[in-house]
């Protein structure tokens, strides 16, 4: 019998994800032994036609890392639809749109116009050049993707199997993801492949939570000292940990940083920003208005905070009303 | 299906549809006093009962927001006078934080709109509403279900050929390559 | 209590056909005819038809009858029926004036003493028929300095306007010398309009003549917006009425001050100077205007009381009960035809509450009721002399010299 | 019957219902358009309109639908759920489903009676039906949550309100505990001399009242105090009464007054409150011979045993510069304690009868009718102390110059009607003046002018009693009075002049009188506010307390379990505030003959197996009704503390918390129904 046919793809994202596969270490080993990699651009050399020759379906799982930012990717996610049995989002960027998500606060000119003529750090001497769909070099026409206007998560564009999340997803999710994978023990199918419980449910720092939180401030991470011990929160920072689902071993917090909500929202939640401001801000200590928005001033970017990973995938998806010009 | 059974607007225009969050205790009252009392007011608003203004998540707010509403109203207790002692700051401090939000999403902070109305405030509701449609219709349609079609439609264009090329390839036919060349950068 | 009423609560446009449309027509609509705008009227028992019947026969489509008749020219503005009105009906400021406007329009001849009146502001700027060139003449005397603000090019503090009755009127420049001479004692920075200023023309609104009144507004708020000023301040009562009320329906921006209410403000710095002791028994006559209208009863008291010496004793009507002068609404020149009429003047009726209440001196806000009251003291016997002193005047005399 | 419970994968059918209420609905809504579109959508096996839903056949039609059609949800659009919901979950739970299968649609309060356009209006009840419709599906069967009551009543106020209610509740067999905070029950009432329309004594029919009260089995008469905290709810309020120092220890007085007799002030000589100041008192004193408790209290603001003034504390020190005869007199029985100190009672009880009066409106703020200025202008309550056999001048009419007035006049509608102080008709005023003027007639014989806007003289022999009265020659004048000022004419006697136009005649009187009454009218309790915030009330813009229906649920209010009578809620008469009081305490035992309280199962839970432990929940909800395991490392919600505002709903970050009757899942549909259109 041959071995299942696996591939790795990636999207708007960092190349985290694909890291993570390669930090399973020793364990790479027994997933290469136990499967054919058919398809994984980043370790080794595949071509668009080999995929495309090869019959739908014929790929039994294909762990699709980073959002659906270009055409391009929008091509590649159906193509790779297409030939997997199961097509797994993999990573935060692809459950949830993850960092490259956050551009859906701007318009496409916008973000290109800053890119690559206003940004400070351009050496090109002032000379405003974008990059031009179509091009023809020895006389070969080339052509370019098109960059969409709004960032996408994976299922946003194609039906999605499996989620598994994390910026990047951990090693440890990620193998029990393939190992029930491999040994046909799934759950119903759009499940996320993580404890559906908070993060705090695994913190250390989960006993030295009070009762009575009574935010009279809130504070950056370098705006204090953290004490390594205490629940962040405690300490007037906001960490994301009780709405993002668990799963990761509370990592971040270990390093002496709060949790900034990677793993996206419980089952329950529908908008893990939303769900977060509404707990956040129910505990705000003061009762008039002016005092409230003094404390909640803390908070300078209410968006980045709570939508780190999550924007694209939010109830409202992107900025309603972006200027029409662009500007 | 809904469209041939509702009676048309009288001139077919447009006219903003708020949903409602009322607290039972006071601002729900209100509304029923209002009703009691006939004070006629502007028929946009869809009141939603919850048992305190505490309870209004923001994510229903949104929801709202999403399905179509081009506005919020939420009305609770006077402060000091929640019937659950302190629901409504809970609300109100939602509110501040969800206003800067909103303003950082693009939707004008106008609308949502957080007001205390006593259960013997019958007139302010009237007010409070006929005010809240005035604002909205001066502001123009939300519509955030248009937007969401129309961000859509920029995949549409390469959906409806890809499936065009499934259909070719479960027809048996030559397959139709959407590009030719893939450049992975 | 009584609460003072809201500026502007009619758009100028509105008439006695369309004044039942409007929110302030619709509280007439509420009237319930009890009567205490007639009771409370000075001239009550002289109207044929009381505010309350005017009320009601608008309601009922029979204006034309209070129209016909001259009943309303008898109404000196005096707000009280508006200020003790159980329905808060805008009695003073908006239906009687616009019923005296049509009563003046229907009556076949004017009493002259008051038409006289009308052509000099017309005419002249102010009523008096005095020469519009010798309106700053006063300050010559004033033995202060008064800077004029087309001389002072540059933004000032005040615009003082000082107005008709204590430009031209010896008495009444008496009060403007004590104005001029506190502004300096204070180092308020203040100039004022000179020949170029008219009169507020507060009557024009309130009794009969809305377009003289128009024209003078639109004049002297063309004049304002000439010169920069931060805010605006008169001693002339009438003048600040119309300040207040209406100017900003005209355009006026700057904020509007009767000069007890600025004086009173700026009373911790102006105390340490009050140092002469005057030893007199005062009483204060609430000015209307600056009472009934916007509820200063405790300015005036206030500064009067800062007087080292003075001892405050009230009238019998004082504060939102205050008696009328007589001289609002027209009423400065209509005495002759009240007394045509068989009707006592107010100002009799007032100086003879002052007398009874034993005071050295009867204190006024408004430079109307200096010559009113102290031409009926003429013929009211008072065994004890009583004299009539502005507010600002008694306040100058208390001044270190 | 034991209600069915739809199975999981059973098909949802919903019966839908649209009331007529007569014109009342269908009269601005297309009721038939409604039931029709309704009927075509998802889920509903059945849609119709009825005249009275709420009537029995209205009633039967959902039950019969029930059975025959197999519906397992109910959805009804009529008037708003404070009213009907309770029938239309008895009606679904009497057709054998679970009660809470059901949802009430609001399209009378909140749709036919507040707009003018009926395609608007049918529009918005098919998008209210609509959201009911997809809401329902989502109902879970849930159980009325019993709790015990416990029978104790709280009754606060003991002025006739509160007498008869607490006897009503005490003749019943119910602990009653009345505070009042005066030294003696019997509120207003004990001051007025006779009461209209019958002119029987007031007094006379009010001591006994009083008398029973005080030596009731059942009742706790706590006078001199005044409830501090009230916690808890309905069926198990917590409520804390401070009892203050009056320096007599009831239980040994006896009411003898022999140690009134025996004080070192051989006059009385400080303002005596009952008398309204008319009278004088000793600093240790019995408010007046009827009272009750029948004990006597020592002002340490005027007795010599006492420094003058408070201890930052609120307390007294004893300076013991007194011979202390009053002590002497009492002799054996130890009734005088000047040591006392002011106590706090906890006490439990199920019901709170709020039956707190009012106070009389300060004509202080008319300056024009120079109340406070002329000694010879005074209050309608000082004219009934005045008249009165027991009051100062033992039921004379002299004014404080001594003499008889000659004429005098009543002005009505002081403080009432008036937009620059009260804007509300006081209601008794026009009556009692009307009494006042037969009173002042009959004791005096003196001219009487009463000066009325409008004679309103609603009610039961009301309008009868005017004409007597009219009968009896007095001046009865059409007009409010505008000014009193002392009469010019006049030298030293302090004669006032009234003036007021005549509207009936047009002509200005200038009637000079020697006395001036003022019907003042009546204004809410100065301590409304504050015990509306301890109570959890609402109150009327003016200040009223607020009924929860103002017909149908006159003496409820929002607060479970707390009930209103009399003056309190709005002005009144004796009758209605007996009335009232009657149904107050009806209200009451209603409640605890029932032996428990039903309380609305939309409490809240928490998900177990989700719950991370953020605690985040735990110090949003007021009632401390969260808790946390520390065993289990997760937040615990008492269902029995709980009280279903949803606050930690919607404030759970990982929405692990659930409200019954308002999950998410119910409110989200309910959003997509309203704005499905």
């Amino acid at each position: 019998m041959s071995k299942p046919k696996v591939a790795f793809y990636w999207c708007a994202s960092c190349g985290g994800c694909e890291e993570t596969v390669v930090d399973l270490a020793e364990d790479i080993l027994g997933v290469v032994e136990a499967v054919d990699i058919v398809l994984w651009p980043v370790a080794m050399d595949f071509k668009y036609k080999e995929i495309e020759d090869m019959p739908d379906k014929s790929i039994t799982a294909t762990l699709l890392n980073g959002a659906v930012r270009s055409t391009e990717q929008e091509e590649m996610a159906h193509l790779m639809r297409r030939k997997s049995q199961f097509l797994i989002a993999y990573g935060s960027c692809a459950v949830n749109g993850g960092i490259p998500g956050l551009a859906n606060q701007f318009t496409r000119e916008q973000i290109l116009k800053y890119n690559y003529e206003d940004a400070p750090t351009l050496g090109n001497g002032g000379q405003k050049i974008r990059p031009q769909l179509k091009s023809t070099e020895d006389g070969r026409e080339l052509s370019l993707p098109e960059l969409h206007n709004v960032v996408r998560s994976l299922d946003q564009v194609v039906e999605v199997d499996y989620y598994v999340p994390g910026c990047p997803p951990t090693p440890n999710i990620t193998k029990t993801a393939i190992t029930a994978l491999l040994e046909g023990r799934l759950p119903p199918k759009g499940s996320v492949l993580a404890p559906d419980i908070a993060l705090c449910e695994e913190c250390d720092r989960k006993a030295s939570k009070p009762t009575n939180l009574a935010f009279t401030e809130f504070k950056r991470t370098h705006q204090k000292l953290i004490d390594p011990t205490q629940c962040l929160l405690a300490q007037g920072v906001v960490c994301m940990g009780p709405a993002t689902r668990s799963g990761c071993g509370a990592q971040c917090l270990g390093g002496n940083m709060p949790c900034t909500g990677c793993f996206g929202p419980t089952s329950r939640v529908r908008d893990q920003g939303l769900k977060i401001m509404s707990s956040l801000c129910a505990n705000v200590a003061p009762k008039e208005e002016g005092d409230i928005s003094k404390v909640l001033e803390g908070i300078p970017d209410p968006i980045g905070t709570f939508y780190r990973y999550g924007l694209a995938k939010s109830m409202l998806r992107r900025k309603v009303n972006l200027p029409a010009n662009g500007k | 299906m809904a469209n041939t059974i509702q009676p048309p607007l009288p001139d077919g225009k447009w006219k903003p549809r708020i949903v409602a969050f009322f607290c039972n205790w006071c601002t729900y009252t209100a509304a029923d006093l209002a009703g009691v009392s006939r004070m006629k007011h502007a028929a946009n608003v869809r009141i939603i009962r919850l048992m305190c203004s505490g309870r209004v998540d923001p994510q229903f707010i949104i929801a709202a927001l999403t399905k179509g509403a081009d506005a919020v109203l939420i009305g609770g207790c006077h402060p000091n006078d929640c019937h659950y002692s302190e629901g409504n700051y809970k609300c109100l401090r939602r509110n501040q934080m969800l206003k800067r939000m909103l303003a950082d999403m693009g939707i004008e902070p106008e609308r949502v709109r957080l007001e205390w109305i006593s259960a013997a405030e019958g007139e302010k509701v009237k007010r409070v509403i006929n005010e809240l449609v005035e604002t909205i219709s001066r502001l123009g349609p939300l519509g955030i279900p248009q937007k969401f079609e129309e961000w859509d439609r920029e995949m549409s264009e390469l959906t409806r050929q890809m499936s065009k090329q499934q259909e070719a390839v479960d027809g048996g036919e030559t397959p139709v390559a959407v590009k030719t060349e893939v450049i992975h950068v | 209590m009584i609460a003072p009423f809201e500026p502007a609560v009619v758009d100028k446009a509105t008439t006695l056909e369309t004044l039942l449309e409007t929110p302030a027509g619709k509280r007439m609509m509420t009237c319930i005819q009890c009567g205490t705008c007639a009771g409370t009227c000075p001239y009550g028992e002289h109207m044929d038809f009381s505010p309350r019947l005017v009320i009601n026969m608008l309601r009922g489509g029979f204006i034309d009858e209070v129209i016909k008749s001259d009943s309303l020219l008898r109404c000196v503005s005096c707000y009280a029926c508006m200020a003790k009105c159980p329905r808060g009906i805008r009695l003073t400021d908006v239906l009687l004036p616009m019923v005296k406007e049509q009563v003046l329009v229907t009556q076949s001849a004017m009493p002259a003493e008051f038409q006289k009146s009308l052509e000099n502001m017309h005419r002249y700027g102010n009523p008096m028929g005095e020469s519009p060139r010798k309106r700053a003449a006063w300050t010559a005397t004033a033995g202060t300095k008064i800077p004029l603000i087309a001389e002072v090019n540059r933004e000032v503090d005040v615009l003082w306007f000082v107005d008709s009755y204590m430009s031209f009127y010896a008495r009444g420049q008496d009060n403007g010398r004590a104005t001029a001479r506190l502004f300096n004692a204070l180092g308020v920075d203040f100039a004022i309009l000179g020949n170029e200023e008219k009169s507020a023309g507060e009557c024009g609104q309130v009794t009969w003549e809305s377009g003289l009144f128009e024209s003078l507004a639109e004049y002297n708020v063309k004049l304002f917006n000439k010169y920069k000023f931060q805010r605006l301040v008169t001693g002339d009562a009438h003048a600040y009425n119309a300040f207040h009320f209406r100017y900003p329906m005209y355009g006026l921006t700057q904020p509007a001050e009767h000069t007890a209410q600025f004086f009173a403000r700026h009373l911790d710095q102006l105390k340490p100077r009050l140092t002469r002791p005057l030893n007199l028994t005062v009483t204060y006559h609430d000015a209307c205007c600056l009472g009934r209208a916007v509820g200063s009863y405790d300015e005036p008291r206030a500064l009067l009381q800062a007087i080292p010496g003075v001892k405050l004793v009230e009238m019998v009507h004082n504060r939102v009960n205050s008696l009328c002068c007589g001289g609002g609404g027209g009423g400065m020149w209509l005495d002759t035809y009240y007394k045509q009429k068989g009707m006592e003047r107010l100002s009799e009726r007032r100086v003879k509450e002052a007398i009874a209440t034993g005071a050295d001196v009867l204190a006024v806000s408004c430079p109307y009721e200096i010559s009113r009251f102290e031409d009926a003291l003429k013929v009211i016997p008072h065994d004890k002399p009583i004299v009539v002193r502005d507010v600002a005047e008694l306040l100058a005399d208390s001044l270190a010299s | 019957m034991k209600p069915i419970v739809p199975k999981k994968h059973e098909p949802i059918r919903i019966g839908f219902y649209i009331c007529h209420c007569g014109t009342n609905i269908a009269g601005m809504v297309d009721v038939e358009a409604v039931a029709k579109y309704i009927g075509t959508l998802p889920n509903v096996a059945v849609s119709r309109h009825y005249k009275y839903m709420c009537s029995d056949p209205g009633q039967e039609l959902i039950q019969q639908d029930i059975r025959e059609t197999h519906l397992n949800r109910i959805v009804v659009a009529a008037c708003s759920p404070q009213l009907h919901e309770h029938t239309f979950r008895m009606a679904t739970a009497a057709g054998g489903l679970n009660p809470y299968h059901f949802q009430m649609v609001n399209v009378r309060e909140h749709d036919s009676w507040v707009h003018t356009d009926r395609v608007e209006a049918t529009r918005k009840a098919m998008a209210l039906a609509r959201a009911a419709v997809m809401r329902v599906p989502h109902h879970k069967p849930l159980e009325v949550k019993k709790v015990a009551i416990n029978p104790n009543v709280l009754i606060v106020g003991g002025g006739i309100g509160g007498i008869h209610a607490a006897l009503t509740l005490a003749n019943a067999g119910k602990m009653v505990y009345l505070v009042e905070k005066e030294p003696t029950i019997g509120g207003h009432m004990a001051k007025f001399d006779k009461t209209f329309p019958t002119l029987d004594c007031a007094m006379c029919v009010l001591s006994p009242k009083m008398a029973a009260v005080g030596s009731h089995p059942n009742i706790h008469l706590w006078t001199y105090s005044e409830v501090a905290k009230v916690d808890g709810y309905v069926g198990n309020f917590k409520v804390s009464v401070r009892r203050k120092e009056r320096y007599i220890l009831e239980d040994l007085c006896t009411g003898c007054q022999e140690c009134v007799n025996a004080c070192v002030f051989k006059e009385p000589k400080f303002q005596d409150e009952f008398n309204l100041g008319l009278g004088k008192r000793k600093p240790i004193y019995l408010p007046f011979p009827q009272a009750i408790p029948p004990v006597t209290l020592i002002d340490p603001e005027v007795c010599l045993n006492f420094k003058r003034g408070r201890n930052p504390d609120g307390s007294h020190t004893v300076s013991d510069k007194c011979k202390k005869t009053c002590v002497e007199a009492c002799g054996d029985r130890k009734a005088i304690d000047f040591k006392q100190q002011e106590e706090i009672k906890e006490i439990t009880v199920g019901t709170i009868i709020m039956a707190t009066g009012f106070q009389i409106f300060d004509a202080k703020r008319t300056p024009y009718y120079g109340y406070g200025i002329y000694p010879n202008v005074y209050n309608a309550l000082e004219i009934e102390r005045l008249i009165n056999a027991s009051g100062p001048t033992e039921g004379e009419l002299v004014m404080r110059n001594g003499q008889s007035p000659k004429k005098v006049a009543i002005v009505h509608c002081v403080g009432s009607r008036d937009e620059n102080t009260n804007r509300w008709c006081s209601r008794v005023c026009c009556l009692y003046s009307l009494k006042l003027a037969h009173l002042i007639k009959e004791h005096t014989e003196a001219e009487v002018y009463n000066f009325y806007i409008d004679m309103r003289t609603p009610g039961k022999s009301m309008e009868e009693f005017y004409n007597r009265v009219a009968e009896e020659g007095m001046h009865l004048i059409r007009g409010r009075v505008a000014d009193v000022y002392p009469d010019p004419n006049d030298g030293t006697t302090g004669r006032l002049v009234v003036q007021a136009e005549d509207t009936l005649t047009n002509k200005i009187l200038k009637i000079p009188v020697d006395m001036v009454v003022l019907s003042v009218g009546l204004e809410p309790h100065p301590e409304a506010e504050n015990l509306r915030r301890m109570f959890n009330l609402s109150c009327s813009s003016e200040g009223w307390f607020l009924e929860r229906h103002p017909k149908l649920a006159p003496v409820n209010t929002f607060t479970d379990g707390i009930f209103l009578a009399g003056c309190c809620q709005g002005p009144k008469d004796i009758p209605d505030t007996v009335a009232q009081a009657g149904a107050a305490a009806a209200e009451a035992l209603a409640l605890i003959d029932k032996g428990h309280i039903e309380q609305e199962p939309n409490t809240a839970y928490i998900l177990a197996e989700e719950c991370s432990g953020c605690k985040s929940c735990i110090p949003l909800c007021p009632y401390t009704a969260i808790a946390f395991d520390e065993t289990k490392k997760k937040a615990i919600i008492n269902e029995a503390l709980c009280k279903g505002c949803g606050t930690c709903v919607a404030s759970c970050p990982s929405g692990s918390i659930v409200q019954n009757l308002f999950e998410d899942a119910e409110i989200f549909s309910e959003i997509d129904g309203v704005l499905a259109d």
